[in-house]
This record gives structure tokens, C-alpha cells and sequence, in this order.
């Protein structure tokens, strides 16, 4: 294979792990006895029907580039991270904690210090599973877990003992002055509760690719990631790369957990399972071959997908998780590519067949 | 065909191709039984890869293979088995955490019952193997806790266990201490004796002058000559080998030496356990020399480096670069403080693998004010500087943004010497600079050693291979259970007397300062 | 209540509780130790209640519900085992892959079956349960207090800690153990040694699907009584987590799974020792921030099999 | 055994139009005998329990459909996935003019605030919830003073002297459950102790069935569960205690559970009718009556109490139950909504 056509393959790959897996799924939905073309229909129209849909639409895929973007990231560092759901709750909780008690603030810079406390909160809950690691050896995919749920358990606790108005099932609301949304744009979304989030966690994206890529820090933590030892004798702070690495991903996800707060609801709900944006950035950091725009690319398609989902059920009386085997085949198929390779060079067969011609 | 010549294997026109290359280009190959037969070629030549073939790892695209004069096809290792064909690897094929037994038998199980493993059975099937051919092992020791020399033998035993009567040897003695070496030289002919056949991979000429009946060159996947061993000698095969002439004398300048540059004062590393395995050990090593460090695997080299390059901190002493202590201070600080390392293993310790050159020729100083400029990596400079140094050191890559993992061994090295070499330091530690390399890379590998010592610089050698040490040392230390139990010069000892002193033999004296 | 009968609950309910992770944990076992890494024990969990329930309802024995679950697990794990031996997958991703599957298709088929409904139906309901029964072992089961801590107890549980024993049998005193163990850890070795890699991993994550999967079953056949998105609902990492806790020892991997079991059973007894008023949510907190303790603090460093993870590639170095 | 064909309860409101239309084979009925097609469509949006958790989502849902099929309006329900479902669900409803859309249960009270102020023109009703705007009808029970007759047949029945109580979430909602409960008893038993356990969760069936285990084991012969899903644990635990021989029971919630659990371990429910308040309040939607703001159901208003028949429960006790019924009816007894031990 020449660079040319691995070239070609990053791109086509997807697309035709995508088509694949939405065909199959219309399959599934034939031998179900649906209409996967209505349904299809009815989700791209809940996905982007009106104005309010299309915003609500980018409303679901903020949250799942952030957390994507977290497991990404600790991805490229030799780390898996599954515990970006707690470093979501414990955002939001921080979030929460700015929004509503830091009111001294002005405007603009009320909301920046919300987004910044999920942030660090984020960097905190995953720096713990890093320095368990590091420093005791114990396995991130265990701790992630356990903090998983600790963080569930204690994000209600702090909610119910410190936010909680009489007889209410969520905190009291941020101030104004700490949402994250634009009145005008609101608007232009007709009352959709997309917010300036988007638009920071694309930021975060273009961070994520010049920091690992582009600095000294980044360098480190791709050493660190694909060979410690090497890294090691290099002179690098392997555990404190670790430490680090965890505490960059969380914060990721942390913001997640803010713009969630300050961006949708203005409270932060007392919660009986954790909204599961942390599992499915571990989807959309894989269908996004942990690259950050291919992240950026996979929550896009994950919240169509999802936030689609309804649509069918209305429309064409579909069961929403049809999306999630779609969703499983689409990454199924991107990781086993060689499946679909023969697909590949069909294509490439036939090209140059035409060409010839 | 009774009148030709009892060829055991014969394998004929053998093509084998990988993406981008031709590791074997019509190789013809014919091996008479009770013979050893030495197959000799440069890294990448593709001797592994025939091997392999042989052994029913790879299938050859053409080409056909005889076994005993019948036309076979070796689908995989269990038909290479069946065949009576057993490979002793390049790279142990042997599962840490399994004892000695567990590997030997793993694929061809002993059971009782039918179902229940028999580990005594196949432990005596086992010693007895081992007592006939002279292969000590302990059949019931874990792999990772018993030497190369005896993982090797473990290797040996398992092909016996399955009946091999045509054993491949791929590389053998690379890891080997001189002793072992012997020995192994030792077992082979006696294995030859009582009717097996061996094929040899080598790079060391000596082995071959010493053991070998017919060797068989290979270049760049074809096949050069194949000649009887006696009536040749060492120059003409690595002539033909590497297609020029190659020298094997080390030229250097004589000694000058000036101030002590590193020194080591009663270095102590205690484990969790107080197990030591630095025990006291002392030595000067001083700029203008190369200080050899003779020894077996195992004796602390591996802790030694680890200390001197703050990869640990050392329980006990002093470890002092141009007077100043430096134990326990950090890696990155010893090497900014002047120290360069070229580890032992280079896919561990040595190179991101996964990064392209460039970034590997920078690991060590990325963060210097000439790669960065407002806190990002200028990799247009990365590059450019990699690309000056794969000229200087001759580095066989398509481009400076290839990964490091698709280079060969001595392309590899060369990457890392490049780095250290190119950051100037004062003190160069080389571990195990040359294993497994070809003649040809291990001479440019000693030339560059060579330079730093005449320019002044302190060279510490660790080696396992006695005649490098011999031929690029101005001292010796011999290193045994973690201390150095001499120190002497290469002109008033031989190889015989080293061997004693590593073995623990009645140090001599004047030792240890 | 008495010290001792609280006690004795608490081994009752923590069997009980531990039996499902303790499947799925042995299960992750199999995989892993042939140097597959399963993070699919979650999904096939989820596959192994659904076909339980859903088989049962119309099979009417829950018997035939485990079995068929068992088979179906196994059927679900081939896509892992395609994809991460034949086609050398990244083996986490595959994983992923197959818990949005589980869902997926479990509540897809349920739906379909049950005319939209996202529950299967309740096999404890009208009167005639489906369920699996508790056995009281004669004799054994009068003995105070283990009596009803330890012989009072569902066939499932004994199933599991007989299959542990299997598990350590075959694992450890076997060929067929030798050789997963090998391929787990050095892959080129078994391979060398004649040892059929491709095939050792096959079996080994279809045996890793079909234990989950009876995990699956066990929960929704003695405890939840029917499927539903909340049936699985994590306990597949949680048995994930047992497994690396338990050091991919068969024996380990049961007991952290058992060890999860007693800090989940406590919170059901906290009211009876006089901590009833603790908040909800510190008790639910309980059992993770405990394992997370006991890890941190003497645990410590686990290894997996050296392989896991790595796919292997004939002919590679 | 789908949960769907338990739905007719014998209740006074509904339509008797809807019984022939029922026993005439199904499949060749022409549509001409079918109530007449009507226009009108109302919408429900579930949080993630589903419509058919056994208890207070299906019970609305069974409202809905046989109000639907009754009257032959059209009826459709979105469930929702996660906490942000619910604004875009309602909204759904909302964009495509539909005439009614009930939400169900206290969580989507913020969210069904937030879209009815945003679209002022559309019609709303929630179970469970109070929102304060002027299209939202609010309907709420006083599941104190249903739980309250419950425990006075637990505390009359019980042998052990021991009952349980088995909570879902620790909401407003649920603590008036538990109040009643406890109440009630007291009423009755003043000596009977009663253990509680909140699992945390209306979908945790293996966590009410455990919760119920220790109850059981520790000496409880009776639990009340709300708990929604979760409940259905207690019974399953219950059903296995019984086969032990063990004289245990449930008392259900929400709908007569002993259709769906057997007389064998339910000895009575505590009615929510939900089902009936789906109906009255999209009944007069059709009507042209709908009055937005909050409707209080209690025993007075027949929106609690317990079932019809009670084949478990002896008829003294059903006379105790009758006569404190009327003191609640008649303002003689104030049961208070918060639990009081
Ligand atoms: N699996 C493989 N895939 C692609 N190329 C390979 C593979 N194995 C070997 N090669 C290539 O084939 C050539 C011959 O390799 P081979 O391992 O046979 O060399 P060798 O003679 O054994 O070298 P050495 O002395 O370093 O052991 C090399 O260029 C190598 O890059
Ligand atoms: N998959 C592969 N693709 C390309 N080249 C490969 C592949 N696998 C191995 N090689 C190449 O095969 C050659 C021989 O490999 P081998 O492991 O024998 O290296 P070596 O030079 O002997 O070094 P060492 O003995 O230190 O490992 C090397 O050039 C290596 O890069
Ligand atoms: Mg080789
Ligand atoms: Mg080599």
C-alpha cells in the first residue's frame, strides 16, 4: 500500500463503515417489518427539521465532543479512559458551585469561572485515577469505574445537602450571569438550548491537537504513552505524565459537565444514573480514531444519531435503540476495518478501471 | 540417486516477498545431514525470513522445499515438527512465567487420565534429555528466573523433546557469554554426533571457522556462494558478505588521559529484599578512555547503568560526574549534566517506536530553546536536524518521518547513537552497543566509539562479548555479583583469564583500586 | 435482630448479589487470559438476561432460559473474536462496539417481541413463577447460622463456584490451560510450539461470552425476573473491575467479585444496625469508595497476561 | 401476559361504549363500528421508567390508550432517554399541534414549566407535578391518605408486628407514601414497628428484591412498596418466601398489582388512578372543558384507596378501612404528608 491510498483509506474507511452500518441497520429494520426509509426520514427531520431541532441537535453533540475529546485523549497516552461519566458529574457540580454562589461576578467573566471550576473539578476527579495509577499501580479501568460511581453518588449528596430547594428533585439555578447561552442566537434557534458550549468544545479540539502535536507537554505525554521506559531514561516525568495526562482528560470531560449545567438546564439534577455522555465518548472517540477533528466528526454523527432517535420511534414507530446497533456496527466495522478493506479496493478497482477507460 | 549426496533439506528457488521488498530472491539452499551448515549475511538479508520459511512460519510465494529428498509443503510448525525440524529463535520463544517443563512441553503435552497435565512425566522425560546431550536446566525453575545461557538451552531441549533431527540455530550466541558460547559450540557438535543437522545463523565469523562445515551467504535476499568452510577464513566471508572490505582492527590513537570524569565509590542497590545487586562497586572512568566492564549477564551491569544514569537511586555510596554527586538525582538532570546513554535494549529504553525518526533523534532535547518558540515544537527544525544526522550516521531510511518501528535493527541503533553522539557528552555509556548487529554496522558502531574517545571524551563499555571489550578497551573491569572483582589492561590479559575473573574465579589483584 | 442472624443475611444476600459478577468475572477471565481483552463482559451480560428472560417466558423453564443463554452469549461473543483475532481489531474498541450492540439489540428485540414494550414480562407474575428456586441443601441448610448463609441459596451460585473450580482446573491442570495461558502471554511462543493461536483465543472468548451471558441470566432469572435497560445496568464493569482485583485468578477474580457482593449486601442491612439514617446516598456510595480503598491502600499493582490487548499477527516480530 | 390486557378496571367514568366495541372479533370489525374518528391528538412523554413499569408510568399510559381507543382520538407517547429529553420530547408534541401533552411524573415538572411558558398557545397537563402556568392543568394525589388505609391493613394484619416499607426515590412524592403509612398503622398498631429502605432507584428490580430480602428475613410479614419497577423485586422476593413457606405479603401500589402478582402474595394496593385522571382530564379537553390548574386528587375525589375486591383481606378489617376512610373524607382525620416516626 503506497501513502496515497493509506490516505484514501482514513477517509473512506468511515464513510463506508458508516453507510455499512446504516445499512445494515435498515436491514434490521425490514426483518423487524419497519420502514427504515421513513424512519431514516423521520430522524434526519428530528435531527434537523426546524431550527429548534437542528439546535437542540448541536445541544447533544457539545457535551459528546467533550467527553469524546477525554477519551481520546487519554487514548493517546496509553490511557483508557473510562471514567469520564465522573469527571462529567463532578464538573457539573463545580459548575454549579460558581454559578450559584459566586454572584460577585460580572457577566462574562461569572461564566468563564463556572466553565473553568468544571474544569478543574474535571482535572481533579481524573488526576485521582492517574495518580492511583502512577503512584500504586492500580489499573485506571478499575478506579475509573469505581469513581464513576462515587462521583454519581456524591454530586447527589452535595446537590440534595447544599442546593436543594424544599421539595425539589434538582439544585436551585445558576445566575444568569453565569449561562453560557446567547440570547440572540437562542432565539435564532427558536428557544434551542445550544450555547456559546459549542463553541468551546471545539476550542477544546483545536487544543487538543496543537497540545498533543505541536508542545513540549504534549511530545512528553505521547512518549510517555507509547513507551515509558523510553520516556523514562529520555528524562521525562513518566508518573507525572500520568498524573497529567488523566488531569487534561478529565478536564475535558469536566467541561462537559459545565456547559451541560451552564449551558442547558441551570441546575443540575439530583440524578438516579449518570446521563451516559462519558460511555459514549468512548464511542465517539473511536468512530473518531482519537484524532480531534475526527472526534469532533464522530460526536456530529453521534448526536444525530441519538438525538435522532426519537424522531423514529414518532415517525416510523421505530424502537429508538435501533441507533445503538447502528452506532455498534458503525465502530465495529472501524475496528475491524480488514472487513471492510475488500470494499475498499473494489472501490479502488473500479476507479482505476475507469480511469483506464 | 544413491550416488548423490544425503541432502536432508534442499530448498529450491525460494522467493519470498514482503510489501516493498524481496527478503529472499530465488534462494537455493542444501543442507547435508550430520552437518552444520552456517547461513551468513548482513542485517535485513533475509536469513530470519528463509528460516521462518523452513520452519512453516511464512510460506514461500515460490519455490519448493525437499525434506530427506521428499518434495513437502510446510503449512505451519507443527508440520515443520512432524518433519523432524525444530528452531531454537532469534528471540526466545519462551513464556516468562511458565516453568522450564510448562514451555517444553506446551504444544505437545504429556496428560494423564487423558485430560490432567503430567508435569512429572515430562519433567524426567525432560532430565533425561538434558543429561544426554549435557544441557543442565532445573525443569521445574521459572524461565524468568534462570539465565539466557539456560533459556537458550530450554530452547534446544524443546526441540529434542519433539524429536527434531534438523535443528535451525537463529543467532544464538548473541547473548551469550564466552563460556556459553563454548559450551553451546560444544553441545552442537555433540548434537551433530549422534546424527542431527543443523543450520546455523551467525554473524560471528569465529563461530563459523570453528563449528561449521558449509556456509551459505546471503545478500540483499540472494543467494552469493556457498563454500565448504575450510579453506576459507574470516576475511574472505565478510568481504563477500557485505561486498567490501572490511576491517576488523579497531585504529586508535594512544592513551591520553586527563582528569576522572565519572567515579564510582562503594555503589550499593539493595532490592525490597536486601538482595543486593550492586555491592560496593568502585571504579574511575576517566576522560581520553573507553573503560570496559567485562562480565556474565546478570552480574549487576543492567542495575549499574541504571544507577549511573538515575534510573535508581543507589541505597549505599557515591556516584560523582567531574566531582560532583550525582546519585539519585534525575535522569534528565544527569543527562543535561553531560552523560549519554545508549541502552542495552533499544526497543525498551532506546526509541519510541512508534514515533518517526525525527521525534526520536529529539527525545532527549525537545524542550532545548532551538526546537521550541512560544511553547510550541518547531518540527520544521526537528526535521531538518534529523535529516542532517541520518547523512552523518548513514541511517538506511526512506525519510526522516518514517516510525522508528519499521527500521532494521542497525538502523535502529544507528538512530540512537546518532542522538547521543550528536548531543556531545562527556561521558558516553554504550550497553550492549553491537548485539545482534552485522559486521558491517557493528565497525561503523566501534568507529563511532573510537572518535569520542580520541576526542577527549569518556567512553564506559558494558559488553558481553569479550572481543569487543578486548579490541576497543584501554581498561577492564570485570564486574562479578555486583562488584568489580579487577581491573587490567587488554595487553597483559586474554580471554581465557577474563572468563575466569567473570566466572568468580580468584580476583585478581590490584583490583578494585 | 440479632448479631448473628444479620450476619448470616449478610452472606445470604451477598451470594446472592455476588453470584451474576462473579459469571461475568470468570468470563472476562477466559479472554483475558488468552490475551483478549473483553470489556464486553457488560454487553454480553445484557445478551445473556435477555435471551434468559425472553426464553423462558416462552420456553417455561428457566432452565432452558440459562442454557439458551449461555449458547447466545457465545453466538454474541464471535463478532469479538472476529474482529479482534481474525482481523486484528483494536480489542478495546470491539469491546465498545458490542455493549452498544447488547443494548441495542436487546431492547430492539424486546420491543419487537413484546409489542413495543420495554420490558420483557415478569416471570414471577400470575401466580407461577418462572424463576429459578432457591435450594435448600438438606441437613446442611438447618445448621444455625450457615445454614442460611451458605445453603440457602440459588443452583446458580453453586453453578458459578463449581465453574470456578473447572475454570482453575482446566486453566492450571490441563493442556488446553497450559495452552491459553501461553497464548496470552507470548503468543509467538504457543505459536512456535505448534500451539494454534487463532484457534485458543476463538474458544476462549466464546467460552468469555457464554459465561457472561449466565451472569446475565442469573440476574434477570433470580432477581429482576424479567429485561429491561435496567437489568445489566454496569455490572458488567463492575465485574470487569473484579477480574483485574482479583489479579485474572480464577479464584481472585470470584472472591473480589464475592468481596463487591458483602459492601452491596451492607447497605440492605445498615437500617438493623442502627445506621438506617444514614444518607442514601453515602451508603450507595459505599461499596465503590470501599474497593477503591482496598485497592489503593494494599492491593496495588496487578499484571494482566502479558498479551492482552495485542493482536497477534503470524509472522510478525 | 403483556402487561396490556389487565387495563379494564371496573371504573365508574369510563364510557361503556368502550365494552362491545371490545367483545366484537376484532379483525373484520369495519371501521364504521369503531368510535367515531376524531382529530384531536394528545401526546405523553414518560421519563425513563417507560410505560410499562408495572405501576405509575403504565397506568398512565393504559389511561391514555383505552381513552384513545375509546373515543378514538389519536394518542402516541415519546419516552425519554435522559434528563435533556425531556424539553425536545415535549417539544416534539408541540411543533407537530398536538392538542393535549401530559407529562408524567415530578421530573418533568421544570421542563413542561419551561416549554408551556414558551409556547403559550399549547395545552398541557402533568401527573405528579405542580406547574405554575396558565396552560398547564396539574393534577396530584394525596397518596398520604391512600397509604394511610394500606396501613391500616397492615397494621391489622400483621402477625409479626413488624412491616415494611419500600421506597423509590426519596421524593416528595414517595415521603407522602410513607407518611400515610406510617400512619395509618399507628392508627391501628401502635406497637408495630416499621423498617424502611429507600433504594434510589423506580427501575432497580434486583434492589427491591433485596431490600426485601432483608426485610423478610429480619421479620417483616408485610412490605408496601413505591417504588415503581423496583417493587416488582419485592414481590418476586415475596413469591420465593412464600413457596418457602414463609407467611409473607406485598402490598402493591399505584394499580390493583394482584392482577399481575397473584392473590397469593398481594394482599391489597394502594390505588393511584392515574389512568382515571388520564381519562377525566383528556375527556374534557374533548369537551371543550379544560381548566388549567392544579386538580388535588384524594380519597374524596375516589383518586386513592384500594381496590374494588380484597379476597385477602377479611371484612372486619375492610370495615375498619371504610370507617377511616370516612374520617379522612370528612376532615375528622388530617393525615400529614411528610413521615413521622
Ligand atoms: N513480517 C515481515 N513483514 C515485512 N517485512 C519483513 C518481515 N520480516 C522480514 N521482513 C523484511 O525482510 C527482510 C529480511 O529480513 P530477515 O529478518 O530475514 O533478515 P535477517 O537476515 O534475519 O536479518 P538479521 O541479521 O537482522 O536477523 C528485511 O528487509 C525485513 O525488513
Ligand atoms: N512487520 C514488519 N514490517 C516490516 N519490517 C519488519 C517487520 N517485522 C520485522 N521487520 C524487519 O525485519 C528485520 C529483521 O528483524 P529482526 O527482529 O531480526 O531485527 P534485527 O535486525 O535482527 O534486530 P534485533 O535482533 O535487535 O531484534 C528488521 O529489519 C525489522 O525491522
Ligand atoms: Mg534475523
Ligand atoms: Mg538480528
Amino acid at each position: 500500500m503506497n501513502a496515497k491510498e493509506r490516505n484514501t483509506d482514513v477517509f473512506f474507511l468511515p464513510l463506508i463503515a458508516i453507510v455499512l452500518g446504516l445499512a445494515l441497520g435498515a436491514v434490521i429494520m425490514l426483518l423487524g417489518g419497519y420502514d427504515p426509509i421513513a424512519a431514516y426520514r423521520a430522524l434526519l427531520n428530528k435531527a434537523f427539521g426546524s431550527m429548534y431541532n437542528f439546535g437542540e441537535t448541536i445541544r447533544q453533540i457539545t457535551p459528546l465532543i467533550l467527553t469524546g475529546l477525554a477519551v481520546a485523549f487519554a487514548f493517546r497516552t496509553g490511557l483508557f479512559n473510562i471514567g469520564a461519566e465522573g469527571q462529567f458529574l463532578v464538573g457539573s457540580l463545580a459548575s454549579l458551585y460558581v454559578g450559584v454562589e459566586w454572584t460577585f461576578l460580572p457577566t462574562v467573566l461569572h461564566a468563564a469561572a463556572a466553565v473553568a471550576a468544571g474544569a478543574l473539578a474535571g482535572a481533579f476527579w481524573g488526576a485521582l485515577v492517574g495518580y492511583a495509577k502512577a503512584k500504586r499501580g492500580v489499573h485506571e479501568v478499575i478506579t475509573s469505574i469505581m469513581l464513576n460511581w462515587i462521583a454519581l453518588f456524591f454530586v447527589n449528596y452535595m446537590v440534595k445537602t447544599f442546593f436543594l430547594p424544599a421539595g425539589q428533585q434538582r439544585s436551585v439555578a445558576v445566575a444568569e450571569t453565569s449561562y453560557l447561552n446567547i440570547p440572540f442566537v437562542t432565539e435564532l434557534f427558536s428557544n434551542a438550548r445550544l450555547s456559546f458550549g459549542f463553541v468551546i468544545a471545539l476550542l477544546c479540539a483545536v487544543f487538543f491537537h496543537y497540545y498533543l502535536f505541536r508542545t513540549k507537554g504534549g511530545f512528553e505525554l505521547r512518549a510517555v504513552g507509547f513507551n515509558r521506559h523510553a520516556a523514562q531514561y529520555a528524562g521525562m516525568n513518566v508518573n507525572g505524565g500520568i498524573v497529567r495526562a488523566m488531569a487534561i482528560s478529565g478536564a475535558f470531560a469536566g467541561i462537559a459537565g459545565a456547559v451541560e449545567v451552564l449551558g442547558v438546564f441551570h441546575y443540575q439534577s439530583v440524578l438516579t444514573v449518570s446521563p451516559g455522555y462519558g460511555f459514549q465518548g468512548i464511542a465517539v472517540a473511536m468512530i473518531g480514531g482519537t484524532a480531534a477533528f475526527g472526534t469532533v466528526l464522530g460526536a456530529v454523527l453521534m448526536g444525530i444519531l441519538t438525538f435522532g432517535a426519537a424522531g423514529m420511534k414518532f415517525g416510523a414507530n421505530v424502537p429508538p435503540e435501533l441507533v445503538n446497533i447502528v452506532i455498534a456496527l458503525i465502530i465495529f466495522f472501524l475496528a475491524a476495518s480488514g472487513i471492510i478493506k475488500p470494499v475498499t479496493r473494489w472501490f479502488r478497482a473500479r476507479k482505476q478501471r475507469k480511469e483506464a477507460a | 540417486m544413491a550416488q548423490t549426496p544425503n541432502f536432508v533439506v534442499e530448498m529450491i528457488g525460494i522467493t519470498k516477498r514482503f510489501p516493498g521488498i524481496v527478503a529472499n530472491d530465488d534462494i537455493h539452499l542444501r543442507v547435508k545431514k550430520g552437518s552444520i551448515h552456517a547461513l551468513l549475511g548482513e542485517n535485513g538479508a533475509g536469513k530470519s525470513t528463509l528460516m521462518n520459511i523452513l520452519f512453516g512460519l511464512y510460506q514461500p510465494d515460490e519455490g519448493e522445499i525437499r525434506i530427506n529428498e521428499k518434495p513437502v509443503a510446510i503449512t505451519n510448525p507443527n508440520v515443520a515438527g512432524e518433519l523432524g525440524i525444530g528452531m531454537v529463535h532469534q528471540h526466545f520463544m519462551l513464556v516468562h512465567n511458565f516453568t522450564v517443563t510448562e514451555n517444553i512441553m506446551l504444544g505437545a503435552e504429556k496428560t494423564k487420565n487423558g485430560i490432567q497435565l503430567d508435569q512429572r512425566k515430562a519433567a524426567e522425560e525432560v532430565r533425561a534429555l538434558s543429561q544426554k546431550y549435557g544441557l543442565a536446566v532445573d525443569p521445574d525453575a521459572l524461565i524468568e528466573d534462570i539465565s539466557v545461557g539456560q533459556q537458550q538451552r530450554v530452547e534446544i531441549l524443546k526441540t529434542l523433546y519433539r524429536g527434531a533431527d534438523i535443528l535451525i540455530f537463529d543467532e544464538p550466541t548473541a547473548v551469550l557469554t564466552p563460556q556459553e558460547i563454548q559450551e553451546l559450540l560444544a553441545i552442537m557438535k555433540s548434537l551433530v554426533a549422534s546424527g542431527k543437522t543443523i543450520i546455523l545463523i551467525t554473524h560471528k565469523l569465529k563461530e563459523i571457522m570453528q563449528v561449521c562445515d558449509t556456509v551459505t551467504i546471503i545478500r540483499r535476499g540472494k543467494v552469493v556462494d556457498s563454500l565448504p568452510v575450510a579453506g576459507s577464513n574470516p576475511d574472505e566471508l565478510a568481504e563477500k558478505m557485505v561486498g567490501r572490505e572490511v576491517s576488523f582492527q579497531v585504529q586508535k590513537k594512544d592513551t591520553v588521559y586527563t582528569e576522572t570524569m565519572l567515579e564510582a565509590r562503594n555503589v550499593t542497590l539493595a532490592d525490597d529484599r536486601g538482595v543486593k545487586a550492586l555491592d560496593g562497586l568502585s571504579f574511575e572512568l576517566r576522560a581520553g578512555e573507553i573503560f570496559g566492564i567485562a562480565g556474565v549477564d546478570g552480574n549487576g551491569q543492567k542495575e549499574l547503568v541504571e544507577v549511573l544514569t538515575g534510573l535508581s537511586k543507589p541505597t549505599g555510596g557515591e556516584v560523582l560526574l567531574k566531582g560532583k554527586p550525582i546519585a539519585g538525582a534525575s535522569p534528565r538532570s544527569i543527562s543535561e549534566a553531560g552523560v549519554g546513554y545508549i541502552p542495552e535494549d533499544r526497543h525498551k529504553r532506546g526509541l519510541v517506536l512508534d514515533f518517526d525518526i525525527g521525534e526520536n533523534m529529539a527525545l532527549k532535547d525537545y524542550y532545548a530553546p532551538k526546537f521550541l518558540k512560544s511553547g510550541l515544537l518547531q518540527y520544521g527544525r526537528i526535521y531538518e536536524k534529523a535529516r542532517e544526522l541520518i547523512r552523518q550516521f548513514d541511517v538506511r531510511t526512506p525519510d526522516e518521518r518514517t516510525k522508528a518501528r519499521a527500521l532494521s535493527g542497525g538502523n535502529q541503533q544507528k538512530i540512537i547513537i546518532a542522538r547521543e553522539v550528536d548531543a556531545n557528552p562527556d561521558v558516553l555509556i554504550a550497553a550492549q552497543p553491537t548485539r545482534g548487529l552485522d559486521v558491517g554496522a557493528i565497525e561503523f558502531i566501534h568507529r563511532r566509539l573510537v572518535e569520542q574517545r580520541d576526542q577527549g571524551k569518556a567512553v564506559l563499555l558494558i559488553s558481553l562479548e569479550l572481543e569487543e571489550i578486548m579490541s576497543l578497551s584501554d581498561r577492564i573491569g570485570v564486574i562479578y555479583e555486583g562488584k568489580l572483582v579487577g581491573i587490567v589492561e587488554p595487553s597483559k590479559t586474554d580471554e581465557k583469564e577474563l572468563g575466569l575473573m567473570m566466572a568468580g574465579a580468584n580476583a585478581k589483584e590490584g583490583a578494585a583500586r | 435482630m440479632s448479631g448473628w442472624d444479620i450476619g448470616s443475611d449478610l452472606i445470604h444476600i451477598t451470594l446472592v448479589y455476588a453470584t451474576a459478577l462473579m459469571f461475568g468475572a470468570l468470563g472476562g477471565l477466559w479472554s483475558e487470559r488468552s490475551g483478549v481483552v473483553n470489556i464486553a463482559i457488560e454487553g454480553m451480560m445484557t445478551i445473556g438476561a435477555f435471551t434468559g428472560a425472553v426464553v423462558t417466558y416462552f420456553a417455561g423453564s428457566p432452565w432452558i432460559g440459562f442454557i439458551a443463554a449461555a449458547v447466545a452469549g457465545a453466538i454474541f461473543a464471535l463478532p469479538h473474536a472476529v474482529a479482534s483475532v481474525t482481523y486484528k481489531a483494536d480489542q478495546t474498541i470491539s469491546g465498545v462496539a458490542l455493549n452498544f450492540l447488547a443494548v441495542g439489540l436487546g431492547l430492539y428485540l424486546t420491543k419487537l417481541i413484546f409489542d413495543g414494550q420495554g420490558q420483557s414480562p415478569n416471570l414471577a407474575s400470575g401466580g407461577t413463577s418462572l424463576m429459578i428456586a432457591k435450594v435448600q441443601i438438606p441437613f446442611l441448610s438447618d445448621i444455625p447460622f450457615f445454614g442460611h448463609a451458605f445453603f440457602e441459596a440459588y443452583p446458580t451460585t453453586y453453578i458459578v463456584l463449581a465453574l470456578m473450580l473447572v475454570t482453575w482446573y482446566i486453566l492450571f491442570k490441563t493442556p488446553w490451560g497450559l495452552r491459553i495461558r501461553a497464548v496470552g502471554e507470548h503468543p509467538k511462543a504457543a505459536d512456535t510450539a505448534g500451539v494454534n493461536v487463532y484457534l485458543v483465543r476463538y474458544m476462549a472468548v466464546l467460552t468469555s461470552g457464554a459465561f457472561a451471558a449466565m451472569g446475565g441470566a442469573t440476574l434477570a432469572l433470580t432477581t429482576t425476573a424479567s429485561f429491561s435497560h435496567s437489568t445489566v445496568a454496569g455490572q458488567g464493569y463492575i465485574a470487569l473491575a473484579a477480574l483485574i482485583f482479583g489479579k485474572w485468578h480464577p479464584i481472585g477474580a470470584v472472591a473480589a467479585a464475592a468481596f463487591f457482593g458483602v459492601v452491596t449486601a451492607v447497605k440492605f442491612l445498615l437500617p438493623y444496625i442502627g445506621l438506617g439514617h444514614v444518607p442514601l446516598d453515602i451508603i450507595s456510595m459505599l461499596p465503590y469508595a470501599l474497593t477503591l480503598i482496598v485497592l489503593v491502600s494494599f492491593i496495588g499493582r496487578a499484571t494482566a497476561p502479558l498479551a492482552s490487548g495485542v493482536p497477534y499477527e503470524k509472522g510478525s516480530r | 401476559a403483556c402487561g396490556g390486557g389487565n387495563a379494564e378496571q371496573p371504573a365508574d367514568e369510563t364510557p361503556a361504549a368502550e365494552q362491545p366495541a371490545a367483545e366484537t372479533p376484532a379483525a373484520e370489525t369495519p371501521a364504521a363500528e369503531q368510535p367515531a374518528k376524531s382529530d384531536i391528538k394528545i401526546g405523553m412523554v414518560t421519563d425513563f421508567g417507560g410505560v410499562n413499569d408495572n405501576s405509575f408510568n403504565q397506568s398512565a399510559w393504559e389511561g391514555l390508550k383505552a381513552f384513545g381507543d375509546a373515543s378514538g382520538i389519536e394518542y402516541n407517547y415519546l419516552q425519554s432517554a435522559q434528563d435533556s429529553d425531556y424539553i425536545p420530547n415535549l417539544n416534539q408534541f408541540v411543533q407537530e399541534g398536538w392538542d393535549l401533552i401530559w407529562g408524567i411524573g415530578f421530573l418533568l415538572q421544570d421542563a413542561m414549566l419551561e416549554v408551556a411558558n414558551q409556547n403559550p398557545d399549547a395545552k398541557f397537563a402533568i401527573i405528579d407535578g405542580v406547574v405554575d402556568a396558565p396552560n398547564v392543568a396539574s393534577v396530584t394525589f394525596k397518596e398520604h391518605e391512600g397509604a394511610f388505609l394500606v396501613g391500616v391493613v397492615a397494621g391489622l394484619m400483621t402477625e409479626s408486628n413488624k412491616i415494611g416499607f419500600v421506597g423509590g426515590i426519596d421524593i416528595p412524592v414517595i415521603q407522602r407514601f410513607e407518611a400515610g403509612f406510617r400512619e395509618g398503622i399507628k392508627a391501628v398498631n401502635p406497637d408495630a414497628e416499621v423498617i424502611e429502605n429507600y433504594t434510589g432507584s423506580f427501575a432497580a428490580a434486583d434492589q427491591g428484591k433485596a431490600a426485601a430480602a432483608t426485610m423478610y428475613n429480619q421479620g417483616a410479614d408485610i412490605i408496601f412498596h413505591a417504588a415503581g419497577a423496583t417493587g416488582d423485586g419485592v414481590f418476586n422476593e415475596a413469591q420465593e418466601q412464600k413457596a418457602a413457606g414463609k407467611n409473607v405479603w406485598v402490598i402493591g401500589v399505584d394499580k390493583d398489582q394482584s392482577i399481575t402478582f397473584g392473590n397469593e402474595i398481594t394482599l391489597t394496593s394502594m390505588m393511584k388512578r392515574v389512568d382515571q385522571a388520564m381519562q377525566t382530564v383528556s375527556q374534557s379537553l374533548v369537551d371543550g372543558s379544560f381548566t388549567p390548574g392544579i386538580v388535588n386528587l384524594g380519597i374524596a375525589e375516589n383518586g386513592v384507596g384500594l381496590p374494588e375486591n380484597n379476597p385477602n383481606v377479611p371484612a372486619d378489617v375492610l370495615a375498619k378501612v371504610q370507617e377511616f376512610s370516612d374520617k379522612i373524607k370528612n376532615g375528622e382525620i388530617v393525615v400529614p404528608e411528610t413521615p413521622v416516626e
